[in-house]
């Protein structure tokens, strides 16, 4: 095989121009996922059983069905109910909603580790509950299920490949595409891969120095 | 509340507690538990291990949910909405918590949150409740521990602290809060004489400035000392309410009182 | 929608999901195993080990799916490995679950209390034991929900296995929906199949947590 | 939606057109530019029709749905036509050949003609009319050959480089255009093979887009005359394919 | 080790401490501490809260890994592989496994295994460790469970159970096991005065059978009942180690122990 580094010295712009479709809509993407998450995990654990019926519901959807088809329904079927989004609009929306299933039960795993004393303890001082999550729960909850959501960020980020559906050309599509042109996938691929890897590893480095930051004693 | 508006009040009971039983499954922790405690009275109960003292006192604030009779808190019912009402319903989270912030607690196991430094479990509740600034938090934060030596120690992590110094922490984080009832759960178990001295006195304090509270110990002494009256359970029952002068002083009426405090005696004759 | 082409194509879908499951279940259960491996020796292992399985997961996590596959299954035989479609999927389902595995087993590893770990050596308890006995029934409570997680995000990661022509179900109802130009009616194939593997991963995840939550229901 | 597509694409003065950028010589991306026959050919369109072009880059999973829920007026990806397919779209009249050609490992001896595929394992994509003639021609040899079936042709020529399968049919331009790019690694087997088979445009198949269909087939016929037609085949594919003016009879 | 091999060594210390020192980042901990264990001994550790009691026990089995100095059981070295070596090196798990048979403990905050019934508390090490059949470790779980009262209790897990019986298991826990040597951690305190006498009880019979015992305590009663010897740490050095009734008989000689005791006997004067 001749590996043809020109290949891959002449389509880089291009991928890094494509990766930042990638970045916009997963960093987006993360930013619904973890406040929508944190909100229906909240509201899975309500008391309020009408509440909690429509987060069970809400997540085995959006669990359910696969994202491909749910940002097809966002982007093609919503315009028959006048809703029209945008293409980056859709792509964000579907990923960010979609992940909050997924960092939803992540946090109500780890939430059941902590012991019911520390909330009976914030109750008997009558902390309202906002502050019992803000300050109590989602900061152990978080430490606790750190690997599990940076795992679900990673895949948010990989999963946003999947934005190419409704025309928008990230990197993974972007690779394909240059890949028909140049018929040397495997230097395409493996540069897209390695882009690819920069992102997460910075996601994944955070995760760990807040992991390092909330560690206790 | 000052201690003039209290004299005026000082004989009626701030909690009556009306054939308060509990069950966990079939097990009965509670029965027909009646009992008032007045206003700026100290009330502490004792009794063995397992007779239901510290489920007793978390259903003072609901933290249990009681199956039977009622608590009633300055004329208020805790806890449910409506008793007549069968089956019972509980209160909006809400509301639970307008009435749990009059009553102050520390636990048996201290339930310190372990993300915090001592000073910010102690400042927590005041920042979120009370709404001080974060500032004037931390000064009453600081206040607090200082009361209980604990002033070099606030910046450590509960994990970094001893057994003693945790539970000195807990009490810190009940009292800064300056509820009109304080539940305390064994809030000398893990401390040394000295210090329990020391506690001792600053409860003396809180009564004086008109709190009421609610002691389980173990320490016959510490009872002696700071009550009021105290009340003994046994297996879920009130045995008997009185002064502790009637309870230490002399041989008590009854049976199980009086094997009960009888090794006690023998072991502190010292 | 016609449902004289569910009729039609029903035999090759079925099929389809078959080769899926089998693809899913060995892939995901082989990387569980791995996962967990590289999370005990990360833990319990040498110090080297551990930067050695800190790289490895990085990379396998940090990469897609889909090109791995590529690079494992096309670039293959230029190093003399050869593998049939379906051993190449199987094969990177696990070298790519198992990273993700190790991870959350690593955050179940962080969630046991010290003391509890410490009173176990303290009467002496051998640490395979004490993983098994001990860290392993607790750490199920905060990682049962992580995992189905997963499990549901791989079932639907085995769609990628058609870029190697195995002939799973996405593969098949793209068969379908290229031949008869339709659309519609192979995505809800092919959603009702995944959600009906979601749905029993889901309910097999709440069995379990109900099982290994069963000390922290207070009477 | 029940105005005239024509009349209200020239009223926006842009037609939007959506393909999959991915099908050399007919569409691909290059240095991040959208180019190939399909571009250079309804860019002369648009200028006939006096709007301007705008070209999405769609995978080809989600064209027709696209095409359907109005994100865009036309498909300029090249869509053999054939019968099944014209019952459900309107086709533009042929802008390519879709008859099958086959290509080999550059420097295998033992492919001279099509017929040398008997016996050997053959790749191409799956779903596409090329593989039906591809399986028909097989099924006419001595012993058939096998056939695997990629989602991409990338794929299946990724895999030949691999050594995994000894031939890729498809379309006779992209065949050709795989082989002129890759000189070393892939070569054309001539001639190409079964029923002769044409691409066409496609646009929804209701009464809207009967008169932009006519529009562009006006417009393509005129190219056909001048030249412009055989110009930009001739410059994408080294030779003029041919294309019949007429819409082709399909069973 | 029956009472007669123990007679010809009953002299002897079983467990030796020398300049043992520990620090917590900055904060010393502990230091310099020298100090023999006999066999078959009953040794109460003393001192105020944060003084180290609680450290000095976990340095003893190597829960915490000692700074400075050594530690010796039966003339072993515990916890690391070579003194001289620097940096020091831990032994590993395996070995370290083998020294800690021979040492049980009871936690200061018990330490239950949440996900297991107090009966599979007791029971697991007997199995894991002891290897004994899975109904006769029960047996033998229940057994040590009756002696500690919880019969009834035994299918509770922890959270069902009321601090006192929690601390019972984590008690019977250890004895269970039959180490040569305990270290308790407040054992009783959580115990009601009944039930610390029964422990004291459980606890000399122990002593009778030749177990040597560390017992970290509070309660200065039980220290005088039970204790060959007390020690008195503060701030992390041993001030004294005498035979109870110098601790406790009369006025002692250190101011600081002085000061310590004198609260306590204050408010113990029922
Ligand atoms: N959640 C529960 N489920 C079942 N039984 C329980 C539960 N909580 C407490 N109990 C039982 O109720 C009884 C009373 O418990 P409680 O904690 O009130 O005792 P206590 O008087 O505080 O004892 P201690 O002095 O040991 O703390 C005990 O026998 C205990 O086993
Ligand atoms: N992990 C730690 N990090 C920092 N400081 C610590 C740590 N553990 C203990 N300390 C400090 O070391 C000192 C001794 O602690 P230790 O637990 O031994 O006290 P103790 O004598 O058992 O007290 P108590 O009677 O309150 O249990 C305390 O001042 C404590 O704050
Ligand atoms: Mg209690
Ligand atoms: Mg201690």
């Amino acid at each position: 095989m001749n590996f043809s580094f020109d290949t891959i010295w002449h389509n880089l712009p291009y991928l890094l121009a494509a990766a930042r479709w990638t970045i916009l809509i997963s960093v987006s993407g993360m930013a619904i996922s973890l406040v929508w998450g944190t909100a229906l995990c909240a509201t899975r654990l309500s008391a309020n059983p009408f509440l909690r019926g429509a987060a069970v519901l809400y997540i085995s959807f959006f669990r359910g069905v696969p994202l491909l088809v749910q940002l097809l329904l966002f982007y093609y079927a919503l315009p028959y109910v006048g809703l029209d989004l945008p293409a980056v609009q859709a792509a964000i929306l579907a990923t960010g909603l979609c992940s909050a299933a997924y960092t939803a039960e992540i946090l109500r795993g780890a939430l059941q580790s902590i012991p019911s004393g520390q909330t009976e303890a914030a109750y008997a001082l009558g902390i309202p509950s906002f502050s019992l999550w803000r300050r109590i729960l989602v900061p152990q909850a978080v430490r606790i299920g750190m690997p599990s959501l940076v795992n679900e960020l990673i895949l948010l980020v990989k999963v946003s490949s999947l934005a190419s559906v409704v025309g928008i050309g990230e990197l993974t599509r972007i690779s394909q595409n240059i890949t028909g042109e140049t018929y040397r996938p495997l230097e395409i691929y493996i540069t897209a891969a390695v882009i690819y890897f920069a992102i997460n590893w910075v996601l994944s480095i955070s995760g760990r120095l807040i992991e390092k930051k909330l560690q206790i004693g | 509340m000052s201690k003039e508006q209290m004299t005026t009040t000082a004989d009626d009971a701030i909690i009556t507690v009306r054939n308060l039983s509990k069950y966990f499954d079939d097990f009965e922790a509670l029965r027909d538990i009646t009992l008032d405690v007045k206003r700026s009275e100290v009330l502490c109960l004792i009794g063995p291990s397992g007779s239901g003292k510290s489920t007793l006192l978390r259903c003072l604030n609901f933290l249990e949910q009681y199956d039977g009779g009622e608590v009633h808190l300055d004329g208020e019912l805790i806890g449910w909405q409506d008793i007549s009402h069968n089956p019972r319903k509980p209160l909006s989270g809400e509301a639970l918590r307008k009435q749990r912030q009059h009553i102050g607690m520390v636990f048996q196991h201290f339930h310190l949150w372990p993300h915090m430094s001592a000073l910010d479990n102690v400042a927590e509740a005041l920042t979120s409740v009370k709404k001080l600034s974060k500032k004037k938090a931390k000064e009453a934060a600081m206040a607090a521990l200082t009361k209980v030596h604990l002033e070099d120690k606030a910046e450590n992590y509960p994990a970094n602290l001893s057994g003693g110094q945790q539970q000195r922490v807990a009490i810190a984080r009940a009292i800064a809060m300056e509820p009109q009832v304080m539940l305390f759960d064994e809030p000398t178990s893990a401390l040394d004489p000295e210090l329990v001295g020391e506690v001792l006195s600053v409860m003396k304090d809180l009564a004086a400035e008109g709190m009421t509270m609610v002691v389980v110990t173990h320490e016959m002494g510490f009872a002696a000392h700071v009550a009021d009256r105290v009340a003994f359970l046994d297996s879920g029952r009130l045995v008997t309410c009185v002064p502790p002068e009637e309870m230490f002083g002399r041989e008590p009426d009854d049976a199980r009182v009086r094997s009960f405090l009888q090794t006690y005696r023998e072991r502190n004759v010292v | 929608m016609e449902t004289e082409l569910f009729v039609r194509y029903g035999p090759a879908l079925l099929y389809g999901f078959g080769i899926t499951i089998l693809c899913w279940l060995a892939g995901s259960i082989g990387g569980v195993i791995v996962g967990f491996i590289l999370a005990c020796l990360n833990r319990w292992g040498p110090h080297a080990l551990s930067w050695v399985i800190y790289v490895y997961v990085e990379i396998i996590r940090g990469t897609p799916f889909m090109i791995q596959l590529f690079i494992l299954y096309y670039g293959g035989p230029y190093i003399g490995l050869v593998l049939s479609p379906v051993q190449a999927g199987i094969t990177s389902f696990v070298v790519y679950g198992s990273p993700y595995f190790a991870e959350i087993f690593r955050s179940g590893f962080n969630a046991i209390p010290k003391g509890q770990i410490e009173a176990a050596r303290c009467v002496g308890m051998p640490e395979t034991r004490i993983l098994w006995r001990i860290i392993l029934p607790q750490m199920l409570v905060p990682i049962t929900a992580p995992l189905t997680n997963f499990f549901i995000i791989l079932t639907k990661e085995t769609a990628i296995l058609s870029v190697v022509t195995v002939p799973e179900l996405l593969f098949q109802t793209q068969t379908m929906a290229a031949e008869t130009f339709t659309f519609v009616e192979p995505f809800l194939a092919l959603s009702l199949f995944y959600w009906l593997m979601v749905l029993v991963t889901g309910w097999i995840g709440a069995k379990v947590e109900q099982r290994v939550t069963r000390h922290l229901k207070r009477a | 939606a029940q105005a005239d597509l024509l009349s209200d694409i020239k009223a926006k003065g842009e037609i939007v057109a959506a393909t999959e950028m991915h099908y050399a010589p007919f569409d691909l991306l290059k240095d991040g530019e959208y180019v190939g026959i399909d571009r250079d050919l309804f860019d002369e369109i648009a200028k006939d029709l006096g709007v301007k072009a705008k070209y999405l880059d769609l995978p080809w999973n989600s064209i027709l749905p696209g095409l359907e829920a109005g994100k865009f007026d036309f498909v300029v990806a090249p869509v053999t036509i054939t019968a099944e397919r014209m019952k459900r779209y309107n086709f533009t009249l042929p802008i390519g050949n879709a008859t099958v050609a086959l290509a080999k490992k550059a420097g295998d001896t033992s492919i001279s003609k099509p017929e040398d595929i008997s016996g050997k394992v053959v790749g191409t994509q799956k779903g596409t009319a090329q593989l039906e003639q591809l399986k028909a021609f097989s099924e006419s040899l001595a012993t058939p050959a096998e056939i695997r079936e990629y989602t991409n042709v990338d794929e299946a020529l990724a895999d030949m480089a691999a050594g995994r399968i000894s031939g890729v049919a498809n379309s006779l331009p992209l065949m050709g255009y795989a082989a002129v790019q890759r000189p070393g690694l892939f070569e054309l087997v001539m001639p190409p093979f079964g029923d002769p088979k044409f691409f066409g445009w496609v646009a929804t198949g209701d009464e809207n887009s009967k008169s932009l269909i006519e529009a562009i087939n006006a417009s393509l016929l005129k190219m056909h005359e001048d030249g412009r037609l055989k110009a930009i085949n001739e410059k994408w594919l080294g030779s003029n394919p041919d294309l019949p003016t007429t819409m082709p009879d399909v069973k």
